[in-house]
């Protein structure tokens, strides 16, 4: 019988290994799953390659995962803000890699690795640097450039509502990533704020569909960023 | 000679094979006609989710006479339930499912299926034919694994199991299994091998009755 | 201020001209804007390109345009149905033109009209008679062709309910192409079963938000097409 | 001489310029900083839809102290708020509605633009900053029309309105509209030609403070 219920954040994320892929959820801390992400700084999970929008503020969530040396490499669009330290300054230093990745081109990306599209032709970055290298077309006179489908080995995400069949519902712009990166990792990983029975959510209103989801943890009461790097904190917690 | 229906499996009976090789926890599309049957025969126990391309998660059993909706529907166009636990989406969305590997088993008919696992099932060739081919295509192309289910003649008497299809292909190399009235053959790198026999047959019949050569496992 | 209701299903298709492509939404009866039909035949606009999963049941809908002889092509996966009539037999006389796509590529080729993508790579209908002619491309030692984006001038979409900025939700699996099709052609036309005031949709339960609408028309009680069609009605009523 | 501010339109009087060229019933999409403070120049009577990227069409007010939902933000991951009839949708949606040519108007800063509408915005090039691009790229690629909003000169008084950029380029040829404290000036297929002069500044006053060329419209 199906039930996609994991019963600790650890137990969720125990069969990530070294050297996997992740999709990651999250604008800044909206949509962000922390307790997954720490947990997998608990486990200690390295050479990884994350895939997210941003590249983590303060010293929790996924900069933690950065600071304390489990990622390689980072996809994103826009690793900068205001409170992010952690990735800035190992960039600069040469300790992680970064491949820089419009975030509409990323978001269409991993969409099509989730719908069986391995390559699309798109308008955005012709012309410029981050086109660079890459295969163009000419489509009723103008030029696109050829983008390749990003899949993932495993993909962490938060969400609202979810039940045992592993549908979900999201939070307003909580929402983000998370619908993509569900449909395009071999292994989706979730944490919702409340776990419902069966039913419980109109099927008219189900953003992703249980299909996409192999695991999903209750998280309660999850933290908020913004408040822990507010206060400087740092995970693990000290 | 005719070899539909009265020799061998009963199509119940193929319908339970089916069944049988679905693991509990699958999500899995059944095509339109015998293939729906299959359903019916999920052994206890086991929890099984129906897509339909047409935009449903969690397809249930057949609307009841006088609770029909009109906009329920299956990929049939019959008026179907949504069990709890159901979601609705588009047909992009649909077809993502499939493109994408996320469905795990589809049970479809053919018209042939090559030693190789090609499936012709959308078109005879037949130029009076209005060419329909819906979402067979995307189903061979993206579902983890086909599996065929078929008369394993046609009415005439022609084998279905062939070395080449000589009608036009709806995928090449994408069957993984066929259960017809007389065996459930399994499509290998190897050529085809028969994993079961109908009652009272024997290889030699089998293969007499298939234009496609058949191996067997325990052969020596 | 935003306002996109029309008055009358007339007063939404009267900017519909003669050669145009239009989408019309529906997975046989499921989901087929009869209504905004039965106006564009009463408008008699020919020469029409019409894509559609299906090409229409019994003397009504759909195949009330066609046998009106207002179509000269259709783009379609399967028009063939057990009660379609009409259609078939213009075709074997060679009175009108057929595309026949994938369900899929079909879907997919229109949502990427209304993405900006202009063509993509897709697994389906590779060594089939449907790809001959196409490019195609090997993506890791398996082979893909090129689809290209589907656009139209007009889309007719039934809806269940909508709101005056265009915002709509759909009734079951009479979603199916609505939500691709009314962003892919320039200017949409919906009928929706009712129309609410601004909010009384929940923003997170909006499948298709307003900015892919351009008119809206209140059609409270459609046709049931499969009842017309068992009556053997037919369109314009005799 | 520091051009920035002391000379011209104040940063408000700029906004209301866009503003005004906004009409009633746009869908409209403002980058992050200035360019947020043209909602507030909207005027009565025209209502504008604010699209913001990460995934919310009718974005309202930004949130009152007290009120902040941290899972409603902008793209500048400020707290907002949603109107009635707003909708959230996830970010390939969004994008495709950038992509797809569905947005009417962006606003956005800028670094530089050329005379042929090329824009810089998003790197400076040097390599001690980290490189972020975030949606620049995909909103000049799709949206319909760009306005762009900037102080005439950078800090050390250097045009912004180039011959050609120096800086990476965000798109080419994509700019319709510059608004700056000196002028507002027209992106055409001839050229770069003025469309508005700040009070008491003269024309030769803004060519000589331009790198690249100006026409004026009623020019004999």
């Amino acid at each position: 019988m199906i039930n996609k219920i994991a019963h600790s954040a650890g137990e969720a994320v125990a069969e990530i290994f070294d050297g996997a892929t992740i999709l990651i959820s999250g604008f800044g801390e909206a949509g962000s799953p922390i307790e997954l992400i720490h947990a997998l700084v608990d486990q200690g999970t390295g050479n990884l390659t994350i895939v997210s929008n941003n590249a983590g503020s303060g010293h929790v969530g996924l900069a933690a995962l950065i600071e304390n040396r489990q990622v390689k490499k980072i996809i994103c669009s826009f690793p900068r803000t205001a409170i992010s330290v952690v990735f800035p300054e190992m960039y600069r230093k040469g300790e992680i890699e970064l491949e820089l990745v419009p975030q509409g081109t990323l978001a269409e990306r991993i969409r099509a690795a989730g719908a069986g599209i391995p390559a699309f032709y798109t308008p955005t970055s012709v012309n410029t640097t981050l086109a660079k290298g890459k295969e163009t077309k000419v489509f009723n006179g103008k030029t696109y450039v050829l983008e390749h489908a990003l899949s993932a080995d495993f993909s962490l995400v938060k969400c609202h509502a979810a039940d045992k069949y592993g549908n979900l519902t999201y939070n307003k712009t909580a929402r983000n990533f998370g619908p993509v990166m569900c449909m395009a990792a071999k292994t989706t990983i979730v944490q919702a704020k409340k776990i419902l029975e069966l039913g419980q959510i109109d099927p008219e209103c189900v953003i992703t569909p249980g299909i996409f989801v192999k695991k999903v943890v209750e998280i309660s009461d999850p933290a908020d960023e913004s408040l822990l790097v507010a206060e400087n904190r740092r995970y693990p917690w000290i | 000679m005719d070899l539909r229906e009265n020799i061998g499996w009963p199509v119940s009976e193929m319908a339970r094979k089916v069944a049988m090789d679905i693991n509990d926890g699958a999500y899995v599309n059944l095509g339109i006609g015998i293939p729906e049957m299959v359903a019916g025969y999920i052994p206890e126990g086991r929890e099984v989710i129906y897509h339909t391309e047409n935009g449903l998660l969690g397809m249930g059993k057949v609307a009841e006479k006088g609770t029909e909706d009109f906009e329920l529907v299956n990929a049939g166009k019959k008026y179907v339930t949504a069990i709890p636990g159901a979601a609705f989406f588009h047909h992009a969305d649909s077809f993502a499912m499939i493109r994408g590997g996320h469905i795990d088993i589809c049970v479809l008919g053919a018209y042939q299926v090559s030693q190789e696992g090609d499936l012709a099932n959308w078109s005879t060739g037949d130029p009076n034919d209005v060419p329909a081919v819906g979402g067979a295509m995307d189903l061979v192309a993206g579902v983890k694994t086909i599996y065929v289910i078929t008369q394993h003649s046609t009415k005439s008497g022609e084998s279905k199991i062939v070395k080449e299809c000589t009608y036009p292909l709806t995928g090449k190399k994408v069957v993984s299994r066929i259960y017809t009235n007389l065996a459930v053959i399994d499509v290998t790198e190897n050529g085809l091998y028969v994993r079961e026999l109908a009652p009272d047959l024997t290889f030699e019949y089998l293969q007499k009755h298939t234009d496609a050569a058949l191996s067997q496992y325990n052969a020596k």
